[in-house]
């Protein structure tokens, strides 16, 4: 099997060949002389040349991120043959001008309707969820073109609200 | 001692209460509202008591149900816990009226602190100093007023708050307006009451509080500091005790204040004297929390007493079993809150189902926790799973504890600041207990240290190939279809059959 | 101090032992044999090396490759743990010679301590009382001679002993024989040493016990006592500190008496002085351990020290960071050994895969596992899986604390001795501290309460019939085959979509 | 669904019907108004009459116990229609006069060879695993009958070893 791990910039190649003593591994090419024992779901033990590492899955909100001692990786895996990705990327990475609900809750107040002029970090619409109130802010100075939601409405998480241009 | 109690709250406050009630032979009543039917408060107690829908108004802020429940199973007294009922002075009154013994303060005492031109009086008697303001709820045009007289910067307060919600900070004129707004219907929202107040902003202020004890036979105590100077938007995130800063000297002045403070309002039970402290190490009132409070624990372990196991006995109308002298600190503890919330993503709440969770333990590590692997965190309350806390023998022992058992420490499924504690616990000013209630913020105006060319880097590449390769989608935090939680165990057959180890 | 450590063993205690490097900014080499490659300590460690075989002699006792392990991954020092290699001069020497420091006492201390000939010698200068009997091995004919001298009942123990491996009572002549050649064999076994001596056997003594410490800069100091008579064929099951029947002044004679002993031997870092107490107080030398106890937790709660940090500090050639005087205890301190053992089947050990852990915690819990869910328990070495540690303000809040936190305990797949304790705690004798090393057995030939017409019954009925109608095989303690793992989900999904929910 | 529970002495029919509010149930006869909740594998939380039970499936060395509280209670359930047991009900329970091994292990003696005479608790032989010794007794006044097993021989849980007569 062969995938390519994408973490921060970098993207990896990972071989993977499962033999009767295990698994086979090159990593971008050099072999990896890996011992690998699954201890529970979603954790492995991997030794390398005497190292051990404690290797975790961390799958949360869509996001796979690979935990390994007190460092997390977001990690997107791809198979190269099928071009289509295995975990959904983080889409708060491409820094787009929409403002998205990040998780589901309720607008309680729209601070600037749309055609307003506002700065960047400047407060566009409150949602509250588990009883805490939280402005969302434009990610750029523009204008608020569009508005997707009126106050009091209940929002998924994810969902457009709005975008300044 | 109390034969049975019910306990007006969920989450781990709950559960805490729960173990001390067994711990004391005393039979528990849990309620919990339609989200709450499969929580862990509910499995632990004795008797569960269904009090209505999701929404706290509903269910755990709804009186005259929760009032049914406790009649309907005869507890003989009510644990309100913190947040929720537990400040609300109708409430113990409501418990007074039909006979049930509200664990806490009266109605009064809770009425008097909850007052702060009342508070301030007696403060003033106490001869504490204060910080400037309005002591009582304003419209918007006075605040406006007052604050041009203080002068900016100034805070906006809920009358009837405390945990930071419902305040604002206000810089600038022009932010006092929306501030304002916010700041009410978030206290209308959370307490049902929309009164709002202001007070002048100490720069760079240490949160530090004293925990006051006192029974019903006139005795009195303080149980040292807690420092909870790491805060984010007024919600404490690290506590400690003893604090860096406080030595025998100001840790016995601060606790004559409180002490004084208590009695002046004729307080009983347990109780929390919150001072905010300048560079200088003034100490200015800040206000009384009538309530036991989330950071409890580690005045625990400091002092290896259990506030709850006191909280019942003296509201049960015991006296304080030891004299202030006895009350001795060792060693240092320190509390991480656990909330689910995106640290990466402005803390927003990150509800949903737990799909592992890894805990850790081992020698001066407590964990407070409200929740299991397979409970989904409903969005409707407070965020907050668990409080993982530290002892050790000094400051740095206990700091590097807390580190080793953040690294234990594994939730999937949901986002949570577990991350973020790490960060903390390794920043200078941290370690060197450079404190102030801004710390937090400017932190996290800093840049996170970048991941990149880490040498865990290779190992996490392939382990995210080895997870694909082996493709379990068990922790998708969703409430897993047929496939995510059929394929692991397929997935285990092959790793068995086919033997992943080498 | 180190820059890096390797733990010579296994289980709860290299994992206790790595949390402690960590905290202290040690790395951690782990060792692990072929049935331990996926066992905790390796997860935990930063590097980990294989050792050899299942079988002990052939891995955690092979001196030869432990050595070469160290010696490759640049260990600068050896922690043995307790058991294995933990009491063995030769190893001591021998990591020594390698340049490698031992976490514990010089070889020398140990032959002196090991030879019971030459401790009792340093005792009888220390003026300790010790029970009679031979200092040195014994063939069966002098048993026999010796034991018709002194008077039955007598006890057979392993010269190399300890835990009470290769021990034996004898209370007639006639069971001299069988005893004296099971003793004889399992000494082997256990310590590659038949040589087995023979003791006078006091009725009804307590088993108390004093933590020791010395650095290598003249210091000793005894950390308190801990009671351990509640033991089954001289296995302790449960341990305590303090003792209910040890007052200020008896700790003080006890204690120093232990520390006279300990110089006498040249005893530097982590050792216990265990004494036999009769009705009347008095105290007999039993003999010392010099390693550190399994029970080492109850004497870190009820003074706030950390043994391992010391043991490693000290090793390191740090002087103790504080004074005899300076040590207090405070509160109470109770352990419970948890072993993969059926109680209702003579305490037979139950290897085999954990399928379900639900582990307790909050106030005044501490666990110290070797285990997780999941893991499969090898039946080649101890049986014992995790402590379990409560802390109380008192004897009773401590053993109301351990309660409540066994009724939280739960562990599927494997038998382990967990219902026991309920039953140990629970009974008159053990709460009024009315101990002694009989107390176990005679407890367990008492018979257990019988369930039928328990309350909880119908409950139990009840449930017994929603498992097996909603059929869940998950936890049948084999290390699963495809079906039983893969049903779970199955019945997950039905669980989902229909409700189990009402 | 029909059950029938055994619990010590006493035997409990149970009928359960899955219905859309959850659970009907009916123990010997009478309806119980259960609310029942799976919150983990293998455990339920039971709601009755206001009282909260937390139920534990154990299930070890193929005995079945459900644990309530901290109450065990062993537990044998059969389909009445399929008479056989859906758990292995504990053998010894029965009393009869073999003598078998309650885990893996290894003799490592043999106490009393055929012929011998033994006293009821008199030891026969010794095993061996996870380095203890422990000797099987004779479960009742008698003579060695049999011997399945020699000196150094590996035995498995459950294999009759000796019988008494």
């Amino acid at each position: 099997m062969i995938y390519d791990v994408t973490i921060g910039e970098k993207t990896h190649r990972v071989e993977l060949v499962r033999g009767e003593a295990g698994w086979h591994c090159k990593l971008d090419g050099r072999p990896l002389p890996l011992d690998v024992v699954k201890t529970q779901e979603g954790v492995l033990s991997i030794l390398l040349g005497g190292q051990s590492y404690e290797v975790k899955q961390e799958i949360a909100a869509g996001e796979s991120s690979i935990v390994v001692g007190h460092q997390r990786f977001p990690a997107v895996v791809r198979d190269p043959r099928s071009l289509r990705s295995r975990h959904a990327s983080d889409a708060g990475a491409q820094g787009i001008r929409k403002i998205s609900a990040p998780m589901p809750g309720k607008v309680v107040r729209i601070v600037a309707p749309v055609g307003t002029e506002v700065e960047a970090g400047q407060s566009v619409l409150v949602i509250e969820a588990m009883k805490m109130q939280n402005e969302l802010k434009s990610p750029k100075k523009g204008i608020v073109k569009k508005l997707n939601v009126s106050e009091g409405a209940a929002v998924e998480a994810g969902q457009a609200l709005a975008e300044v241009e | 001692m109390f034969k049975k109690v019910l306990i007006a709250n969920r989450g781990e406050i709950a559960v805490r209460v729960i173990r001390a009630c067994r711990e004391l032979g005393v039979a528990t009543v849990a309620v919990y509202s339609d989200v709450d039917r499969a929580a862990l408060h509910v499995s632990m107690a004795d008797e569960a008591c269904h009090i209505g829908p999701a929404p706290a108004r509903e269910s755990y802020l709804n009186i005259p149900v929760i009032l049914a429940a406790a009649r309907r199973t005869r507890a003989e007294a009510i644990h309100p816990g913190y947040g929720f009922l537990s400040e609300n002075a109708h409430f113990a009154r409501a418990c007074a009226e039909a006979g049930i013994k509200f664990i806490g303060p009266t109605a009064a005492a809770m009425e008097l602190m909850g007052s702060k031109t009342r508070a301030r009086q007696a403060m003033q008697v106490a001869g504490v100093p204060f910080v400037p303001g309005s002591a009582r709820g304003l419209s918007l045009p006075e605040a406006e007023k007052l604050a041009a007289e203080i002068g900016f910067p100034v805070m906006i307060k809920a009358a009837a708050g405390g945990g930071g919600k419902g305040m604002r900070l206000v810089r600038v004129p022009a932010e006092l307006k929306p501030a304002f707004e916010t700041a009410q219907s978030e206290a209308l929202r959370s307490f049902n009451d929309a009164e709002v107040y202001l007070e002048k902003f100490i720069e760079k202020p240490r949160h530090i509080e004293i925990q006051v004890l006192a029974d019903e036979h006139g005795n009195t105590v303080y149980l040292g500091e807690r420092e909870c100077s790491v805060q984010r938007r007024h919600q404490k995130v690290i506590e400690e005790s003893p604090s860096a800063i406080v030595d025998e000297d100001m840790r016995r002045r601060m606790g004559a204040v409180a002490v004084q403070a208590a009695r002046s309002a004729g307080y009983t039970n347990a109780g929390t004297v919150e001072f905010l402290v300048d560079a200088e190490r003034n100490f200015y009132f800040l206000e009384m929390n009538t309530r036991l409070q989330v950071e409890h624990p580690v005045t625990e372990l400091a002092t290896g007493l259990d506030l709850v196991h006191l909280q019942l006995r003296v509201a049960a109308g015991e006296k304080l079993p030891f004299q202030q002298e006895e009350v001795r600190l060792r060693g240092h503890a320190l509390e991480c809150r656990i909330y689910a919330e995106d640290p990466e993503n402005n803390f927003f709440p990150s509800p949903g189902r737990i799909t592992q969770l890894m805990q850790p333990s081992g020698p001066g590590i407590r964990e407070d926790s409200g929740v299991y692997e397979g409970w989904t965190v409903p969005l409707d309350y407070d965020p907050m799973l668990s409080k993982l806390i530290a002892f050790g023998a000094d400051r740095g022992a206990a700091i590097a504890r807390m580190r080793r058992a953040l690294d234990e420490y594994f939730i999937a499924g949901i986002k949570t600041n577990l991350p973020l504690f790490r960060r903390i616990l390794d920043h200078p000013d941290f370690t060197a207990a450079k404190l102030d209630t801004g710390f937090l913020d400017r932190l996290l105006a800093e840049k996170a240290a970048p991941f990149t060319g880490d040498p865990l880097e290779q190992i996490a590449a392939v382990g995210a190939a080895l997870f694909a390769a082996t493709a379990m989608p068990k922790n998708t935090g969703q409430s897993g279809n047929a496939t995510q939680d059929a394929s692991p165990s397929v997935w285990k057959r092959a790793a068995r059959t086919e033997g992943l180890r080498s």
